[in-house]
């Protein structure tokens, strides 16, 4: 017997895809998990379609899911796919884009019939050639239907949950291909398949099955191990994401404020699982209402700030606009709220399973008169654990409405996260008022930081009134004086600029003399580290900054870029944080590279681009 | 030995602001009654909420030395039912006018009665928009010249007991600006109901719309024009006390006792508390001249509260659930060491 | 001589598009039915239009070869009142879901059936928010656990019937996916009424609350469960057609035509355009075991629509009005010679 | 008899002050009307209470109404007053402030007895010395109320309504003070008064009486006349407002477009007006729809636009806030749409009664998505007609929605107005789609210019499918297709952009080669002119660049701006226009003179300001 060749590699991508009902985002999430489980990096991407369930076999019909994972630091999902798992030929032609030169396509031949292909817009018997598809890949066709039945021959099941279990068999088929542990497979399909035991022992055998066919048949195909990763310190860990961690974030700020939570929200698409999260949560306390719409969603937050908790709101794009008028009450009434946004593409309702930072000047300035909020990103699946924490912390100390900014793509994508302990998170301190205050009123606030002192209703000798309409800087009640006008708008800005003492410095990564600064913000860390550490390992030339908090900046903003003759924001938008930027800080010399296509950035295209501006 | 009882009166409930609305409006009647009920109620100032739109009548949290909050255009509804469940220990009240609760904020309202939140609804209805200045609202009569209908509305309007049933309400009243006594009354039993408590104040705009209620508002046509509904009590009326209401066909019809051999006993007793609203919907829209105008409390029905209910949720739940706390959260993960 | 009479066959107002529902998805029976429908009503497709809102059945329009637009969650009812007010030569047909109608669309809702603008409004009632993946909705009924309830909801739901009623609908009708006949004859009524004709077509989402209807979707046992209500007809159903409703001390009740001595006489006749809605409300209201749910036209009323007013309104004016242009408009004005 | 001293002047400002009641509305209205009869330029500005009545004597209830006449071009209502018609002590202490030295006050002695004194918060009996009253002002004490009892004796009217009319004697008296004709001011009460026979009578009774007792009284003081104003063209004018002229604005672009007209609103301060006034115009068939909200309001309007109409919606700031989602659709389904926005104090319910202009960010950026609409502006109560025209005219022709900004000052102030022809309007031409058109759907556009073709409901062979959902840009059909998003933004960012073209390029008034460019936007242009041509007299270091279109900017923005070394952006707001420049042309350098303080600038402020710029 020859002996099977193993490649050894520090990452690798993978990329499962099929029609809505073929289980990819199980399929991924599991591959992704036991990687984790030994002890990889990982972050993954699922992408998907925009019907509940296109009809079987179309091109709308695609759900993918994507798996990046390494023997160091994995910041993205990767551009192109090692192994490209195509349960269909729609999936076929909708990824192979994505699919690098030299990769692995595993395909269900049983799935390729011309039927199959008529469906996905075929016009030929071989797809391959239709699609142009490079001779480097290497074709794998594996009988994913009938060896899925044979395997489950005997076991009493009906055909269709049969076919269902198809993925299971690629999924075992995968694990031989990258050595995973089939104990801890076995452990996870547990947990999800627990309630019911028939499936759970159908996915066991097909599985097995899968795992061995590759083991049996010495495909023609190097295995590959990864390593385990040691960037990742050592601890507990867990595959978890964005919107869940959003969720976590905010039942920890609240435990740690000694508040309880509430979260006024309406479901949209991709921010509805951070209220699901917290549905689940009664045994925390946590009042969850799923509101009429969005401005109700806002409304009830508002309501449940004034009475005393630490409260949330929670949408996407849309909402957000809706929630407009709601964000100008809560500056003025100066309540603590946190406003999440989980961008998508737009405008209108655009795409809404895509991702998209296009919200930020939505963010900063869709309100009527001056109205300033707090304005942060998050960058990874489980920093929005770290930063929704930090929005309510802002928001409770420094009573005002925090917007948090993350996207499509990692609240639905999910990376390692080290399970953290309350008692290692920073205080939370709520700016309430003083037990012996006088003659507390709407605007009693602390003179040095501007913040207004918080009372809350049930509380004896703080009776107070207070409302959207502009106030007495003394006395709280309804004012249209003039000058004192002009002092309210600038306390509100003080208020929100003073923020920034309390909010990390800008880093620069990499080289602080390099020729080029690239600057991002939000999600795109992770493809900006990865396209400025790979031109960094051949000239020294670029160095990074990155922004999660925007409103206010960081206070070393201005000096930090004031030292990069070159600077290229890269966003996913038509040019937002740039325009923010120059109106913030006049004089830099700023360039843009811009993508609008509902899609994550790729390294390889970021990199190409950072060489072109370096040559110039 | 004493036990001290803790008594307000009105004065507790009167915050140091100037009142600001127009001399002659309705709405000066309406917080004085709201300040003597509270003091009646007897909930503390700091254990109530006054939550409030935008509109003349929401300016009424200002005169109160309560915990207040005058919020933004239609949102009152949605912004008290925040504050009730994030702190149902308050009592809350919400202040709205005809535009506020039934225009822009329509929504909020007919989904804060269908969830049975526990707010006390003052619904200021002078049947027009005061404070932007005289444009019909979504109650002002079809055919009325308004600053905005120049040539009479041509919609009809909403009637706010019926759009209450029709959003499942388990409480409605209705009381007039000027009969202090029975407003009160009105006013304090919506307090005690559990559940949203819509009462609908029929005010006079004297700028915008004077008289809009003038039907009913002379104190001597009053009796014959309207009849004040309680709970277990007969449906009689009139300056005389000697007319009343009796189902005929399945159809009110108001009778004199001693005419036609109808007596007391003939009389319709009130009950608030049927389920069934359609003997509520048609004492609701009774209309003179032939019927009188119902005042009173004219639905009161038992129901769960959102806010007990999500209690009670949360309490079972806590109850069965081995998550106690963050940690407990994280530690219930699958997870794995590395 | 001959006649030109156009005829069109649902094929003319189907658009090329592939229809994207779940194989299964109860909205499939409406689109068909709503395209023959409007063959056999004879508005050509391009005097046609088709609003609606974001959802799973909001894509319908799609899948028309009719004008079509498919706006913004919850706010088809103000666009198509819009189009119809501005256009009024259209035939403006609403598709909206229980979310898009009565959650986030409420206000609009019963504002435009208030208004009765002359639109016909096909609210799918799947009771549960679909293409957002499985949330409730506010019909959902109470104690229904779903990806957004994991304990149950605690909510009381709107009853589509009674909300429209409590904005003073003048039209309500209530189809069942997969009784096709019927589905169209209630379709075909609610286009030829006048004002906002709202059809509640219950659907089954086979994905996210796969059975909510299913007491009354098997083909078996609905004649049973059901009554469909034709305005001048008896109201007698079940599988021999030997049940049927009387009024027993004013509530409805279920009888078998043949016992204790009822004859097909005394069976109610249903009369769709009483303008008092308390029966409809009994009608609509009816559920198992006891009493048969209602489908077919609960009521339709006559009452002027507010584009018919509206148009009254702007011809009087003209006819009285010396201004017939913009330069009569700028003439007219006070003005001076400088 | 001694010769009255008759002062000739070019401009003069008159200030009417007292309580809500007090009818200073209708007493300016009048006075600017007879002013512009006879040929003077005027320009006004009412300030409200934010009260409908507040307590009758307090500060709270002080109703202003300022005029500004003169015989050449006027282009604010003026800073200082050189006449102050105070009613009661609660007016006099508001509107001290505003009174030149060497003005004149006229005040009611009836009603500064001590408790009226005592109401307006006076705490001695005279309140001039109280308030620091310059001695350079001339106090006319006049027993107003008596005197008005006395001309209206035998009238049998109650007392009440006598005192109702003692604002018509001192608008008589002030009608003497600046020789306006009496016979003009007859004709404007007959107007007003048609339908109330007795209350005219009275009124022109008490009205000649004050006229006769100033003439028979010969007061100390001189009177006024005013030339004819030589700017003005010969003409048919009127006096209006700006909300009556933007009302104006889309009936006339209606009409020459060969369109009905639809408006779908909500009442809200300060633009309710607009709503109103086309009301009234149901003999032109204008179709207005008071709606349940403003979203509503923009929902109806969409609807309308869709179905062929030339469609609108107004509102003011919190209106537009309600409004995002919605015009984000407008944007997305490339409909037709003017959405006015009249700015008022915020944020949230602000000041509503106030003017600001702090609404701009959010009508460039408060949207989700990437959501390009035009914006634009007006400058005064008379330009409004301009541009509510234009943006009808380029809501047409580009199929976008457009939004014009005007604020409280423009809408509620009046000036004169010269009267238009429609046939002398440009033509307007919406971009339907050629009868032709094959295949047309709902991306069907013209390929140069990027714009959208229009097909109307009711047009057989056209019938299309439209929506906020991304569309393909070739079939019209949803597509969340990558490379396809983007060019969709793409395009309809550059249809927006492509408006530049049909624009007026910027203009400088004033020394090209000035050391400072002064720049503004919107309603600050009267202030901005004033200051900059005051300044000019002396030395002529100052220019002027005005814009009334915001996105796109003219076409040559760049180019002159670049010229200037020092560039001031004044507005009134924070700073919103200046970050804006900013953002788009990088590299000016831009100070910043910002006021917001609910009232509009001073022409002496703004001279100061520059004067010290230019010392640095
Ligand atoms: C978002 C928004 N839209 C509109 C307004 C303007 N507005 C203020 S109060 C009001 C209506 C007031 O009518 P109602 O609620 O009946 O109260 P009333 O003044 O009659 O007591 C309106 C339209 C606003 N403040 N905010
Ligand atoms: C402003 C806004 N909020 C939320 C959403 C997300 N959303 C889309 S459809 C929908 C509910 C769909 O439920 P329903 O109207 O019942 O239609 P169904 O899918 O069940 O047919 C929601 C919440 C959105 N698109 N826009
Ligand atoms: S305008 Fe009408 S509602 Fe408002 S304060 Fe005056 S009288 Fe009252
Ligand atoms: S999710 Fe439900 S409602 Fe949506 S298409 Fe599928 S079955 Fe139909
Ligand atoms: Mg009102
Ligand atoms: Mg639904």
């Amino acid at each position: 017997m020859e002996k099977i060749k193993v490649k050894e590699v520090d990452n690798v991508v993978v990329l499962f895809a099929g029609d809505s009902g073929d289980g990819m985002q199980l399929t991924g999430t599991l591959f992704s998990n036991v990687s984790a489980v030994i002890g990889n990096e990982i972050s993954t991407f699922p992408d998907y379609p925009a019907e509940i369930r296109a009809p079987q076999g179309t091109l709308g019909g695609v759900s993918g899911f994507q798996v990046h994972i390494g023997s160091s630091k994995v910041y993205t999902p990767g551009d192109l796919a090692d192994v490209f798992v195509a349960m269909n030929p729609a999936a076929l032609k909708t990824n192979i884009h994505k699919v690098k030169k030299g990769g692995v396509i595993i395909y269900d031949e049983d799935s390729f019939l011309e039927n199959d292909l008529t469906k996905a817009g075929f016009t030929t018997d071989n797809p391959f050639v239709e699609l142009g598809v490079s001779e480097t890949i290497n074709l794998i066709p594996t009988q994913l239907t009938t060896l899925t039945q044979k395997s489950l021959e005997g076991f009493g099941l009906d055909g269709k949950s049969i076919l269902r279990s198809k993925n299971m068999f690629a999924f075992g088929l995968v694990c031989w291909l990258f050595n995973r542990p089939m104990d801890k497979a076995e452990h996870f399909l547990e947990n999800k398949f627990k309630k019911k035991p028939s499936v759970l022992e159908a996915n066991i055998k097909v599985m097995n099955d899968g795992y061995n066919y590759g083991n049996n048949l010495h495909l023609s195909i190097p295995t590959y191990t990864i390593e385990r990763s040691s960037d990742t310190k050592p601890g507990k860990y867990t595959s978890i994401s964005g919107n869940t961690t959003t969720a976590f974030g905010l039942i920890a700020a609240a435990e740690k404020a000694g508040l309880e939570l509430f979260l006024g929200s309406y479901p949209i698409t991709p921010a509805s699982d951070i209220m699901q999260v917290l549905a689940r949560r009664r045994d925390l306390g946590v009042k969850v209402m799923q509101c009429e719409d969005e401005i109700a969603g806002i409304a009830t937050a508002i309501g449940a700030s004034f009475a005393g908790c630490l409260a949330a709101t929670s949408t996407s794009g849309p909402g957000l606009a809706l929630k407009s008028e709601a964000i100008g009450l809560a500056v003025m009434s100066e309540l603590p709220l946190v406003v999440i946004d989980v961008m998508r593409g737009g405008p209108s309702t655009g795409m809404p399973t895509k991702t998209e930072q296009t919200d930020l000047l939505q963010a900063l300035y869709g309100r009527n008169g001056e109205s300033p909020a707090v304005v942060m990103a998050a960058s990874t699946p489980d920093d929005c654990f770290h930063y929704s924490y930090m929005a309510a912390k802002i928001a409770l100390e420094n009573m005002t409405p925090v917007i948090l900014l993350t996207d499509s793509f990692i609240a639905n994508g999910t990376s390692l996260w080290k399970l953290p302990k309350l008692a290692d998170m920073p205080e939370i301190k709520p700016n309430y008022v003083p037990a012996d205050y006088k003659n507390y009123n709407a605007v009693s606030r602390n003179e040095e930081t501007k913040v207004r002192y918080w009372a809350i209703p049930g509380t004896e000798g703080f009776e107070y009134r207070n409302g959207g309409l502009e106030k007495d800087y003394v006395k709280g009640s309804i004012s249209t004086a003039a000058v004192n006008h002009q002092k309210m708008v600038d306390t509100r800005a003080e208020k929100v600029q003073n923020v920034k003492y309390s909010i990390p410095e800008l880093e620069i990564i990499g080289n602080e003399d390099a020729d080029l600064l690239v600057v991002g913000w939000g999600s795109t860390r992770g493809h900006l580290m990865d396209a400025v550490s790979s031109i960094n390992e051949k000239s020294k030339n670029v160095a990074l900054a990155h922004f999660n908090y925007i409103n206010p900046l960081p206070k070393n903003t201005e000096e930090v870029l004031r030292k990069f003759k070159n600077i290229v924001v890269c966003e996913l938008n038509s040019g937002q944080f740039a325009a923010y930027l120059r109106s913030k800080i006049p004089g830099l010399n700023i360039m843009q590279y811009n993508k609008v296509q509902g899609q994550p950035f790729t390294a390889i295209e970021l990199e190409e681009q950072f060489e072109l501006i370096l040559k110039k | 030995m004493e036990t001290k009882i803790l008594t307000y009166t009105a004065k507790d409930f009167k915050s140091d602001q100037q009142v600001r609305w127009c001399p002659g409006c309705g709405d000066y009647a309406i917080v004085n009654s709201l300040q003597k009920v509270m003091a009646d109620l007897g909930v503390p100032p700091h254990k109530t909420a006054v939550i409030s739109g935008i509109g003349c009548s929401s300016r009424l949290p200002y005169y109160m030395k309560t915990y207040g909050f005058h919020t933004i255009h239609g949102r009152g509804a949605a912004i008290a039912t925040g504050v009730k469940a994030a702190n149902p220990d308050l009592t809350v009240w919400q202040i709205t006018g005809d535009g506020d609760c039934l225009a822009i904020g329509g929504n909020h309202f007919i989904h804060s009665v269908r969830r049975n939140i526990d707010i006390n609804v003052l619904l200021f209805n002078n049947q027009i928009y005061g404070l932007t200045k005289g444009q019909y609202s979504p109650t002002t009569l079809k055919g009325k010249v308004t600053n905005s209908s120049p040539y009479g509305t041509i919609e009809e309007p909403f009637r706010p007991a019926e759009l209450t049933m029709g959003a499942r309400g388990t409480f409605f009243g209705r009381l007039l600006d000027v009969d202090l006594k029975n407003a009160q009354q009105v006013m304090l039993e919506a307090a005690k109901h559990k559940g949203t408590s819509v009462v609908e104040c029929l005010v006079n705009c004297v700028i915008f719309n004077d008289g809009a209620h003038g039907y009913l508002a002379e104190r001597n046509t009053r009796p014959d024009r309207t009849v004040f509904l309680e709970h277990g009590k007969p449906m009689i009326y009139g300056v005389n006390r000697d007319k009343g209401l009796i189902l005929e066909n399945g159809r009110l019809k108001a009778v004199t006792i001693g005419e036609n051999g109808i007596t007391e006993a003939d009389i319709l007793v009130h009950n608030a508390e049927d389920p069934n609203p359609t003997l509520h919907w048609e004492l609701a829209m009774m209309q003179g001249p032939d019927l009188p105008i119902a005042l009173g409390v004219i639905r009161a029905v038992r129901a769960e509260t959102y806010n007990d209910a999500l209690d009670k949720q949360i309490e079972e739940v806590k109850a069965k659930s081995k998550i106690k706390c963050f940690d407990d959260l994280v530690d219930n993960l699958e997870q794995w060491e590395i």
